[in-house]
């Protein structure tokens, strides 16, 4: 690995099969990138969750929108972006799943999972207007607990 | 490897033997029919085995949750068999270990 | 799969690791695509060479070109594009590997096998000014024979 | 899997198990190395076992062709053994199979 900052781009279409897809690359990239099969598994999930969204809320399921997920691995730290063509999403508006009155909701954990397998994690408005997820796992792992699920970033 | 569930009967009780992934567009949709097959044909005490599946997603939680409070609002009970640590993991921190009702031997959860 | 042309877009960096990541990607992409295990190993192996093609001689290994891989399945084949940001190149300068005089040469056989693995083979100018290699598989694979030599395309 | 290679000594032959990939980046160089090794140290009749090799690409093939004419020039022989479908197809289309002295049998291989 050299100390530049190394980058993938890859452009999927709005489809169910591109989330199988997005978190299959995001394994080979991970594993390429030195991370053990625990840390490879939280980051697919992560890349899962995220493009599940894109999908779903963001491109509304429309097949003339695009999903952009982008790797930028550098010494620390594997950094992905999830990009989409929908208006965006505020976090403060999304349920905390934990709470007493969600615990049995069925769906609202997505997120909820992205931070506490990543180290970082925020949203973005991209410059198209669509939500940006941003996360990101320290590289080498430092951190092999048990998964945290702080609700920063 | 896709989701497969075959079941077996033991006294008034459905084992679901589960394997492979349960996750949006694979396994999920498929237990959400099969619990609704259970319970149109009156099986209203299941156990999910999941010691053979090998991924869950947000989606699969949900559908887990959702098998679990159907089953209960009919008067029946859903059980979990055999997590695996990913499994114990997920539900660990979305706080849902407790809500289900976990086994790790069969025999204790047919009983119980 | 549904009677529309499904696209995904990969840019790489000018590494030599991008020619295995390429692959891998293809594999990956070819497997979804229904194509069996022997046209597989022939997708995958062509990408790859072409990869290798635009990592040496397209943008001579330089860091700051990209390699832009892009996947177009429809109903009919699996429509593969490797651009550079090269000076590009012609075919008709591209010596037979097969003539007597060169067939102890310890190079020069990348593109003869792209040709001979793919039912398509072509090469343009990207609209950048870069070599465009343009290959494509029927899809389902209708071939089963013997990988032909032909020099169509 | 990656470029492996282990030397057994029969005679004045040296046979190498060669597994895993023959590509650029990976098993290209290690092979040219390790045929430079050889002649170096004055082993001139070499069997190039590839029977456990799973993939070569067209870096992999110019190789085994430089390691083919360097043993040549230096009155040595490489021969090929145990050649997988996918590298006897690959050696049938480029031409290249009535050019190498290939084998499938190690004892035959030795004694030719
Ligand atoms: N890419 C996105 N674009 C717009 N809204 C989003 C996006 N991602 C998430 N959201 C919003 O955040 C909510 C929570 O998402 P999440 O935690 O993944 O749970 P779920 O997907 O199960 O609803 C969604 O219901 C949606 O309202
Ligand atoms: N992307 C490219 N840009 C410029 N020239 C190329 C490109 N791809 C191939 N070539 C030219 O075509 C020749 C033959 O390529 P190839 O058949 O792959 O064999 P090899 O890579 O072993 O030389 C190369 O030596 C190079 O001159």
């Amino acid at each position: 690995m050299s100390g530049q900052t190394k980058r993938i781009e890859v452009t999927l279409e709005t489809l169910m099969e591109s989330v199988d897809l997005a978190e299959d690359i995001t394994l080979r990239v991970a594993d390429a990138a030195g991370f053990d099969e625990e840390q490879r598994y939280r980051i697919g999930m992560s890349v899962r969750e995220g493009v599940i969204n894109a999908y779903q809320y963001g491109n509304l399921q429309s097949r003339d929108r695009k999903i952009f997920l982008t790797f930028e691995l550098n010494e620390d730290k594997l950094l992905i972006r999830v990009l989409d063509q929908g208006a965006g999403f505020l976090l403060a508006d999304v349920p905390d799943p934990l709470a007493e009155e969600n615990l049995l909701k069925t769906s609202g954990r997505g997120i909820f999972l992205m931070r506490a397998f990543m180290d970082e994690f925020s949203v973005a408005r991209g410059t198209n207007g669509g939500a940006e997820v941003v996360m990101a796992k320290r590289c080498p792992p430092a951190r092999r607990d048990a998964p945290s699920a702080s609700q920063e970033g | 490897m896709s989701f497969k569930a075959t079941a077996r009967e033991i006294g008034s009780a459905t084992v679901m033997d589960l394997s492979g992934r349960i996750t949006l567009g694979e396994g999920s949709a498929k237990l959400r029919e099969m619990v609704r097959d259970l319970l149109n044909s009156g099986h209203k005490h299941i156990v999910l085995n999941l010691g053979d599946i090998t991924y869950i997603d947000s989606s699969g939680i949900g559908e887990l949750v959702s098998g679990f409070t159907t089953v209960k609002g009919q008067g029946g009970e859903l059980k979990l068999l055999n997590l695996t640590k990913k499994v114990h993991d997920l539900l660990q921190i979305t706080k849902l270990f407790t809500v289900f009702d976990v086994h790790s031997d069969e025999q204790k959860a047919l009983s119980s």
